[in-house]
């Protein structure tokens, strides 16, 4: 048995406010899988994600990296290990350029000179955006942001990485070719996403998720052919799709 | 400094004061404070009066004394210098446990420390009892200039939003690994200084952009006006009210 | 450096409450040329922004740390004009809503954190620039050197409120010894922090710097941002600074003892004043044990200004190093 | 001939920055119709959005709603007429509640008392947000925020619609609630968006736009159907999706 890359268990939450959010979310991911996880806007995917790499703090329950917890002590490494896409590009990207966004996270973990051109520039060349390199990130249109901030990812060269609705605003070709670079890059991944068609071509398996727990894991397909499960979280295929044909 | 601090100051609640219209409780308060200010320090009991008529208005307000008190921490640094007054002053001195102490010392330290507090104490329950958004609509009625309370009024808006930026930006930069050491402050503080000044304003920009396509022209629109009537003012001066006869009384006998 | 109320006398606070009415009211009528609607909300944005810079604190030395006033970065941002009401607003908000600062001494705050620092920051800025070649590298030393000075400028002016309306007690000689010596300090975080906004604002916004719009930048022209530039000009700040402590201190300090020199670094460096990295209110830029007042204090500020500034290039140096190297 | 809706004559625009976005773009949309704007990231959509009520204002070119030139006399009836919904949510929602938000429109048009109220319930009931109504709007989820987004548009009540990316970060119920609103309204429409078949579901006509210009304008089955258009413009439909299928 290996050590999970990612091990969530009963873990809650609630905002400062008093909404309750988590309730005893629990789930692991083995090294190397790509997880979908769905479900209905404001079930608690994004705050799950921010448990991901410590930027919260669970209440009750615990998360471990790879059999690091989430505490103090271990939070750079964790980092450095844990990439995450945020869902809002504006959250990711806050340097004067795009250049020195996505070089940021690797100079924190000392990379320098060629090294990090060329990290950089495969990053930005990955998604596409290496034309832009010297703009500031908050005059691009929100596709191209999104692109910047999955760059400013990769270019940590993380073991896992987590995308919060990486394809929202990606026309359609850039979608794709996000794809590709995903299923390309061979690491452990979790994926929150409302594209369901994406999350089945992406991920074998599918974690449902609603009001703060997850309710259902299992292959993808499955998940989408239950029809009850798909119902009751606000989950629904778009027209004239069928999660069973062949591809 | 996260999240809504402007919203920190109102404490909710259904009080005489809450209800009394914004523009009267800032003419009381301003009178208020003039009456404190111009009492001479000599006339302690005047200083009662006015230290009475203020716990009143945190008894009416049913704030908290906690509350209160931790808002009042705001005046420390003045505190401790009126403290040092009395040890380092000249004139004439007296002995209380064997420190020689300068009358005069004594004398405005005590003032310092008095009047600021009862200032600071009777702000607070301005601020408690109003909304900012009331607050600035009470500045316009009395006749403020326009072009002051509409910038104040995006000012307080556009604090959410640079908080929000700076919260946003700070959340990115700790998830790629940056570790803040002291060092580096003075450093990474005028960098996110700058960036923080660019992002907010285009965001604040684009939220212009959004108020004007909803047939913003310059002026919050008022959800459900207040009226002010001529009662609402004299209840709303009858505290300062007695707190110039108590300035008057004690001036005319100095 | 919010007065509360009752720590000047009612008349001149009273009289300083006309003065910055005066003053405002004439800002209002030259601003209101200018502001058209699009630009209310952009005053109220710089209005925010230097209200939070001002809730940040920055380490000048030894556990001491200032913050912001920005009455200078307002000038050169959006103007003197529309910089004064900016101000005026900001240390007004403070009053009313944060009850940051008292009523009664709302028009002595507003003359000493905006009206001056916004005229004299800007005034020197213009001064500074007419001297320099007109590029982005001297915006942001003429911007600095503006933001030093009104903080100095504004210092003073609290003493001498002090000596006309102050309660008495404490040698006018020993506040303005320590007022301008602190200052001289928190003055040069000052410059250097207009000088890095400005520098990053310039980068990517040159619209929107009205200092650059006076003398014609354009966007190209901004491009050649010297980095250098505020490196360069902080050593300036520094030779200033040196040179005020040496001329004004010795006239001011009479004769303080030691208790009462701590005594006022204890109620008026800034840091007592705020939150964050208050751990040692004890401003101790005092030299022990040198004897001879003038000299004390002299002493004690060239050690200050030389712990500025050894921290200043260990911090350069460190930042050299892990700066984010992919510039071409 | 009736007059259109919305023309827009040969329009270019560059930022301040010197990026030119758009070149010469130009379409007309007559009353009660639907329109899907399609087009890779960076096209100019967003900003070709923010000319439809002056927030921006033509270099060349220029914009008439309903015979009304887009110039400052007309501007207050102009933004009555049309409403947009932002691509990003937090760029629209700025004031202290959800419910507060929602009034800012009709108040500002001098809507008040019980039939501000009425409307502001009746448009968060439409997204399904009433139970939200007294929060601030940043303690929303991003999918939450979008629908309040559409409801402060919704509660002015425009004759014109204009959304930007509706139906990102929406779960897949909501974003069949919203075309279920949407196609209910029966008011003239103008809907950026990268999600092909939605747009064919919505819209009967399409327009294309690239590197700041419309090159493509018809009933949007056939430009779905056009394959070469499709790829020149980065536009591609989901893995076994038919646009010819029958619904
Ligand atoms: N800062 C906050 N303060 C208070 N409540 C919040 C905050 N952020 C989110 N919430 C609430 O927490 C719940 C979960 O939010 P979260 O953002 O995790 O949802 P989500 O599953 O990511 O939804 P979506 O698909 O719309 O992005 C929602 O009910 C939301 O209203
Ligand atoms: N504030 C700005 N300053 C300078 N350039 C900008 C700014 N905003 C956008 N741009 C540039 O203008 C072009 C068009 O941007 P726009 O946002 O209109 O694209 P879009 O078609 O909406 O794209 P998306 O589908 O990604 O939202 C892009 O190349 C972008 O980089
Ligand atoms: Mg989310
Ligand atoms: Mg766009």
């Amino acid at each position: 048995m290996s050590i999970p890359a990612l091990e969530v268990v009963s873990l809650s939450y609630h905002y400062p406010d008093g909404t309750e959010v988590l309730r005893e979310a629990g789930f692991h991911i083995h090294p190397g899988e790509r997880v979908a996880l769905l479900g209905p806007n404001g079930a608690g995917k994004t705050t799950l994600v921010f448990h991901l790499n410590g930027i919260f703090r669970p209440e009750t329950g615990s998360v471990q990296v790879a059999g690091l917890p989430v505490e103090d002590e271990n939070l750079m490494e964790i980092r450095r290990r844990v990439g995450i896409v945020f869902q809002d590009p504006d959250d990711q990207l806050f340097m004067p350029t795009v250049r020195q966004d996505v070089a940021f996270g690797p100079a924190n973990y000392g990379v320098e000179g060629d090294e990090l051109r060329t990290r950089v520039s495969d990053a930005l060349s990955a998604v596409g955006m290496l034309h832009v390199a010297d703009r500031p990130p908050h005059h691009l249109s929100l596709g191209q942001r999104r692109r910047v901030a999955v760059a400013t990812v990769l270019a940590m060269r993380p073991e896992i990485v987590v995308l919060d609705e990486p394809s929202s605003n990606l026309d359609p070709a850039s979608r794709r070719e996000l794809a590709d670079i995903l299923t390309a890059l061979d690491i452990t991944m979790l994926m929150v996403t409302h594209d369901l068609p994406y999350a089945l071509e992406l991920c074998p398996r599918a974690l449902v998720m609603n009001d703060g727990s997850i309710i259902a894991d299992g292959p993808t397909r499955e998940v989408l052919s239950n029809r009850e499960l798909m119902k009751a979280n606000r989950l629904e295929l778009p027209l004239g799709f069928d999660p069973n044909f062949d591809r | 400094m996260a999240g809504t601090h402007t919203h920190a100051l109102f404490v909710h609640g259904d009080s005489e004061l809450h209800r009394l219209p914004a523009s009267t409780k800032l003419g009381a308060l301003g009178l208020f404070v003039l009456a404190v200010v111009l009492t001479p320090r000599e006339a302690v009991w005047a200083f009662g009066v006015h230290a009475g008529l203020a716990l009143l208005g945190v008894w009416i307000a049913g704030l908290k004394p906690m509350f209160v008190a931790r808002r009042l921490l705001l005046e420390i640094p003045f505190v401790l210098f009126a403290l040092f007054l009395p040890c380092i002053g000249g004139g004439e001195q007296i002995e209380v446990i064997g420190l020689s102490l300068s009358v005069d010392g004594l004398w405005s330290g005590w003032n310092i420390v008095v009047k600021g507090t009862l200032g600071l104490a009777a702000s607070i329950v301005l601020t408690a009892t109003t909304t900012v958004p009331d607050i600035l609509s009470g500045l316009d009625r009395l006749r403020v200039p326009r072009l002051i309370t509409s910038i104040a009024g995006f000012m307080v808006r556009y604090l959410d939003v640079i908080a929000g930026e700076m919260h946003r930006m700070r959340m990115a930069m700790l998830s790629r690994g940056y570790s803040p050491r002291w060092i580096w402050q003075l450093k990474a503080y005028t960098a996110s200084a700058g960036a923080l000044f660019i992002r907010s304003y285009e965001r604040g920009e684009r939220v212009y952009f959004a108020m004007t396509a909803r047939g913003f022209t310059g002026h919050m629109p008022s959800f459900g006006d207040e009226q002010v009537r001529p009662a609402d003012w004299v209840r709303a001066v009858s505290v300062p009210a007695v707190a110039w006869v108590a300035a008057g009384w004690a001036l005319a006998v100095a | 450096m919010h007065i509360p109320d009752g720590f000047i006398n009612g008349m001149t606070s009273l009289g300083a409450g006309v003065v910055a009415a005066s003053s405002l009211a004439a800002g209002l009528r030259r601003a209101g040329k200018v502001l058209q609607d699009r630009q209310i909300p952009l005053a109220g944005l710089v209005a925010a922004f230097i209200f939070v810079l001002q809730m940040l604190n920055f380490p000048v030395i030894g556990g001491m740390s200032g913050h912001l006033i920005g009455g200078a970065l307002a000038a050169v941002l959006v103007g003197p004009w529309i910089g004064l009401v900016v101000m005026t607003v900001v240390v007004t908000v403070q009053a009313l809503l944060f009850a940051d600062g008292g009523l009664s001494a709302l028009g002595l705050n507003v003359i000493n954190m905006g009206v001056l620092t916004v005229i004299i920051g800007w005034l020197a800025f213009r001064l500074v620039m007419t001297l320099l070649p007109k590029n982005a590298t001297s915006i942001l030393a003429a911007g600095a050197f503006g933001a030093w000075l009104s903080v100095v400028v504004s210092s003073l002016a609290f003493v001498g409120e002090y000596s006309i309306g102050g309660g008495g007690g404490a040698p006018l000689s020993t506040v303005l010894a320590a007022m301008a010596g602190t200052h001289a300090l928190i003055g040069i975080g000052e410059g250097l922090i207009t000088a890095g906004v400005l520098g990053a604002v310039l980068a990517v916004r040159p619209d929107l710097v009205y200092g650059a719009q006076v003398f014609g930048l354009r966007h190209t022209e901004v491009a050649a941002l010297n980095r250098r530039a505020v490196g360069l000009f902080v050593a300036g700040g520094i030779a200033v600074a040196v040179l005020l402590v040496t001329l004004v201190a010795p006239l001011a300090s009479d004769d303080p003892d030691g208790l009462e020199r701590v005594a006022i670094d204890l109620g008026f460096s800034e840091e007592a004043e705020d939150h964050s990295l208050g751990d040692s209110p004890l401003a101790d830029y005092e030299a022990d044990g040198v004897e001879g007042e003038g000299l004390g204090t002299v002493v004690a500020g060239l050690i200050g200004l030389g712990a500025t500034f050894a921290v200043g290039a260990v911090l350069m140096l460190g930042a050299r190093r892990r700066r984010v190297r992919v510039d071409r």
